[in-house]
């Protein structure tokens, strides 16, 4: 038996105004997307969006969203992305755009990049702390980062993540 | 399920650059590989009308006939075979039937009969045949080719007899039929035809003078644009576009000169590679006369229904196949053949 | 009865009007002996004496055994596929295979399928009498082979003298015999004016098998 | 892309060149319901741009094709598209089912990797009409050939 592949695309919804995140629902996302594809390649980009496409994940408060696409047709339809500057979601109009931070063979790898973007982004924001208990507050949030698994995890990361390049590469 | 959608079928151009004086130049093997023509169209430059003796070539093309409802077994037929097929060559090609969808038949100059059929045919046929190169996945097409004059189908042999029968009695293959004969001309198919419901058609010469033509430099031209605006000027397509019209933005290449005249002559029917020939002697003659622009094209066009391409080789059209030859003849005797085949096909000769 | 009373003297006045001798005691032990061993039938294997003393053995008719009848039942089932090829019993000898030989089995199978349709008029339902030849005994049969994936089986005919599960074998005019498998192949059979068609890679089951086998309805047939 | 070349100092060459054409030619015809009502060419490529539009949405209408030739009388155009195209432009074309509420078909009549295409005046013998749609409108009188 040979595995149905799919893509993972690891998505951040930027919004202009924050507190907007919290009204966007999985499904709005998907018609934001359906949506786009319809526009930009026609029925025929209409059609593979119907197959195997769905919301895998959406975390309301950072505003990540998880695709998830067939392999074969992945790159077509990412290419509509950008062209999505609003998502409709309870009857309200947010305008937001799409960015797109990585691209997976694995919601698992997916996980990962992300655990360690957030890191990174910790770390950054580290030096801009003003008082005392913010950076106590950092760093105990950067050291709290990591996989359910520990520190094994961290090699055999290394080994997937390199599988899933090869992957991409087909 | 999702293919990719800018994937085109494989074309292969060939480009021949020599010379008529060249003893090692093959253009008359060349000419007689492709049999069945369907059309020739000749561009000459800075003139206004032809030269007598190029009217006379042009109008001096072998006609060809037309056989309603053919049944295939009567080209066994024994008189046929001894007055016609022994004693020069014949071309016939099953007409309006259409490639990868119909039974084809044709018999070719060199006396080898060809038959491409579907499945059900081959197998109500009994003759041995081979699956046809163009089957996708499963076998749907066969190819049956006989060499009528080998000694095994001479009238009375057991691989005639066994295909006589099988045309006759197993499957009755009918079609229009296009026939013409190089030396004989009709009065050896006379037999055949006077059986059937026939006509008689010469080949049709059509004359068109243009004027004020933007020409690109023929010899340092690239060939497939040069080979676009060949076509354009045969199609009557207009090259006065601006590249942001609407409709097309289709002009002349690397457009240098601007031709006064120019005669485009072409002349469609079943046509012989023998008149090719002649043509191609009588244009290089025409070329020698001096006050003349110094070069001349010729374009042959293959029946695109025609089940045989290059040589003998299998002939398959929805997959992309077109046969067609340009040639390209200047005054000092050299000349640059451009030919073209069908997708899956190997180089012509 | 009293065993001393049996060995007893015969009185001498009844020894004269008997006629017969007096034996002594010895003597018609003996007797007895013998006449035990000729009246008891079988079991001579066993030790007489010993079987008289513990057993109560019936004088007289004793049933034949039936082994011997179970033995030749055995042999009527036949010969296995060994023994058959051995005896070469189903091949025809070469000097059998000629086709006027075939002929009168041709005519049987004729008037056998007349009668099996029902008289077989132009009139007659095609459908009927193709319900009726799907079953019916192929025999004798003049067929021939109409479409084949092998184009050299096309266009052979000749009278069926052996159905087999996945080959037929005919008797040509040319009095060949000729195998032909029923996979990929088309047959048309004729008789009186119906051509029935036979698609052989459905058919690939003997004959006895198929009257018991049910023919399912397809759309189409490939080969 | 590629080229072989064997040259000879007698002067004779021979270049091949594999998958090097950079345009494919269709010869098409629109088959209208109502045979008397005429197309400009302008009303022919939009049609076939909507056609593309609505198949392979704004990124298929930006494709860019040529009308090189366009005979209004028998509905008979030749296009030129890029060789990377023309699965796309022959696929919305195959799927164009109507012009302005009435029925109608694309016939694609040929296809070529050269102008090699013959005239749009009538030609002496008609090899074309190979059936390359998919769809086929059943009410429409099917094509005859003219005799030759």
């Amino acid at each position: 038996m040979v595995r149905v592949k799919s893509r993972y695309l690891l998505c951040e919804v930027n919004v202009s105004n924050r507190s907007d995140l919290l009204l966007l629902d999985d499904r709005a996302v998907a018609a934001a997307v359906k949506a786009a594809v319809a526009r930009m390649h026609g029925d025929y980009g209409a059609a593979l969006c119907s197959i195997r496409f769905s919301v895998k994940y959406l975390n309301a408060h950072t505003g990540i969203v998880f695709l998830r696409f067939p392999k074969r047709c992945y790159k077509l339809l990412w290419s509509a992305l950008p062209f999505i500057t609003s998502i409709e979601s309870r009857r309200l109009t947010i305008p937001c755009f799409l960015n797109c931070l990585h691209v997976g063979g694995t919601i698992r790898t997916c996980q990962k990049f992300l655990v360690r973007y957030n890191t990174k982004q910790l770390h950054r924001m580290l030096p801009k702390c003003k008082t005392e208990e913010e950076k106590q507050q950092v760093r105990q949030a950067i050291l709290s980062c990591c996989l359910p698994g520990g520190n094994k995890e961290e090699l055999e990361d290394d080994l997937e993540s390199e599988e899933d390049e090869e992957d991409e590469e087909e | 399920m999702c293919a990719d959608l800018s994937r085109t079928p494989r074309t292969l151009l060939v480009c021949d650059r020599s010379s008529f004086l060249d003893h090692k130049n093959r253009v008359s093997s060349q000419v007689e590989q492709l049999h069945f023509i369907y059309k020739v169209s000749v561009l000459l430059p800075e003139c206004n009308s032809a030269s007598s003796s190029l009217d006379s070539v042009f109008n001096s093309f072998t006609s060809f006939y037309l056989i309603r409802k053919l049944p295939i077994y009567e080209l066994l037929d024994k008189d046929f075979l001894q007055s016609a097929v022994y004693q020069g060559s014949v071309h016939g090609l099953s007409f309006r039937t259409r490639i990868d969808e119909d039974n084809c038949v044709a018999l070719m100059p060199n006396g080898r009969l060809t038959l491409s059929l579907d499945k059900d045919s081959f197998e109500l046929l009994g003759f041995e045949g081979k699956p046809s190169r163009f089957n996708h996945r499963s076998c749907s097409r066969f190819e049956v080719s006989v060499d009528l004059t080998d000694s095994s189908m001479a009238p009375g042999g057991r691989g005639y007899l066994r295909l006589l029968t099988g045309l006759k009695s197993h499957l009755q293959l009918q079609t229009d039929f296009l026939l013409s004969h190089h030396p004989g001309g009709g009065a050896s198919l006379q037999a055949l035809l006077s059986r059937y419901d026939w006509s008689e058609h010469k080949p049709k010469v059509s004359r068109r003078c243009l004027s004020n033509l933007v020409c690109p430099a023929p010899r340092s031209c690239d060939p497939h644009s040069l080979l676009e605006w060949l076509g354009a000027v045969d199609a009557d397509v207009r090259c006065e576009n601006s590249s942001s019209s609407f409709l097309s933005s289709f002009v002349c290449p690397e457009a240098n000169t601007t031709l006064g005249h120019a005669l485009s002559v072409s002349v469609s029917g079943l046509l012989l590679p023998h008149d090719v020939q002649r043509l191609i002697q009588e244009l290089r003659c025409y070329l020698q006369q001096p006050q003349l622009e110094s070069w001349v094209s010729l374009t042959v066009h293959g029946f695109t229904d025609s089940l045989v391409s290059w040589g003998g080789s299998e002939h398959g059209a929805l997959i992309g196949g077109q046969d067609f030859y340009s040639l390209l003849m200047f005054h000092d005797h050299t000349y640059r053949l451009y030919l073209s085949t069908a997708t899956c096909h190997t180089c012509p000769p | 009865m009293d065993e001393a009373q049996i060995y007893t003297q015969i009185p001498h006045n009844l020894v004269k009007s008997l006629n017969v001798k007096p034996q002594s005691s010895s003597k018609a032990a003996a007797f007895t002996e013998a006449f035990l061993k000729n009246s008891l039938q079988k079991p001579s294997q066993y030790d007489l004496k010993d079987m008289l003393t513990h057993k109560a053995v019936i004088l007289g008719y004793a049933r034949p055994k039936k082994e011997s009848a179970k033995r030749s039942s055995k042999k009527a089932k036949g010969l296995n596929a060994r023994q058959k090829r051995k005896m070469k019993i189903f091949q025809i000898k070469p000097e059998h295979q000629r086709y006027e030989l075939f002929l009168p089995l041709h005519e049987l199978w004729r008037q056998y399928i007349v009668d099996l349709c029902g008289g077989l008029k132009p009139t007659s339902n095609p459908q009927f009498v193709q319900q009726k030849l799907l079953k019916a005994d192929f025999h004798g049969a003049i067929i021939t082979v109409v479409r084949s994936k092998c184009p050299s089986y096309v266009g052979t005919t000749g009278i069926l003298v052996q159905e087999f599960k996945h080959v037929f074998k005919i008797i040509t005019k040319e009095n060949k015999l000729k195998v032909i498998p029923k996979r990929n192949s088309v047959f048309a059979i004729e008789i009186n004016g119906f051509v029935s068609h036979i698609y052989g890679s459905k058919f690939e089951q003997r004959a006895s098998e198929r009257s018991a086998k049910k023919f399912k309805v397809r759309g189409t047939i490939d080969l | 892309m590629t080229s072989v070349e064997e040259a000879e100092p007698s002067g004779f060459q021979r270049v091949v060149l594999t998958n090097a054409s950079p345009y494919q030619y269709l010869k098409i015809r629109l088959v209208l319901e109502d045979e008397r009502s005429r197309l400009s060419d302008v009303e022919l490529k939009s049609f076939i741009i909507a056609g593309l539009k609505s198949l392979h949405g704004e990124v298929g209408a930006a494709l860019n094709f040529d009308v090189l030739k366009y005979d209004e009388e028998s509905l008979t155009a030749l296009l030129r598209v890029y060789s990377r195209g023309l699965v796309k432009l022959w696929s919305s074309l195959t799927l164009q089912g109507f012009y302005q509420n009435q029925a109608c078909a694309f016939r694609v009549l040929q296809v070529s990797r050269f102008t090699g295409i013959s005239s749009l005046e009538e030609p002496l013998i008609y090899l074309l009409f190979h059936v390359t749609q998919k769809k086929r409108i059943s009410h429409f009188p099917h094509y005859c050939h003219p005799l030759p």
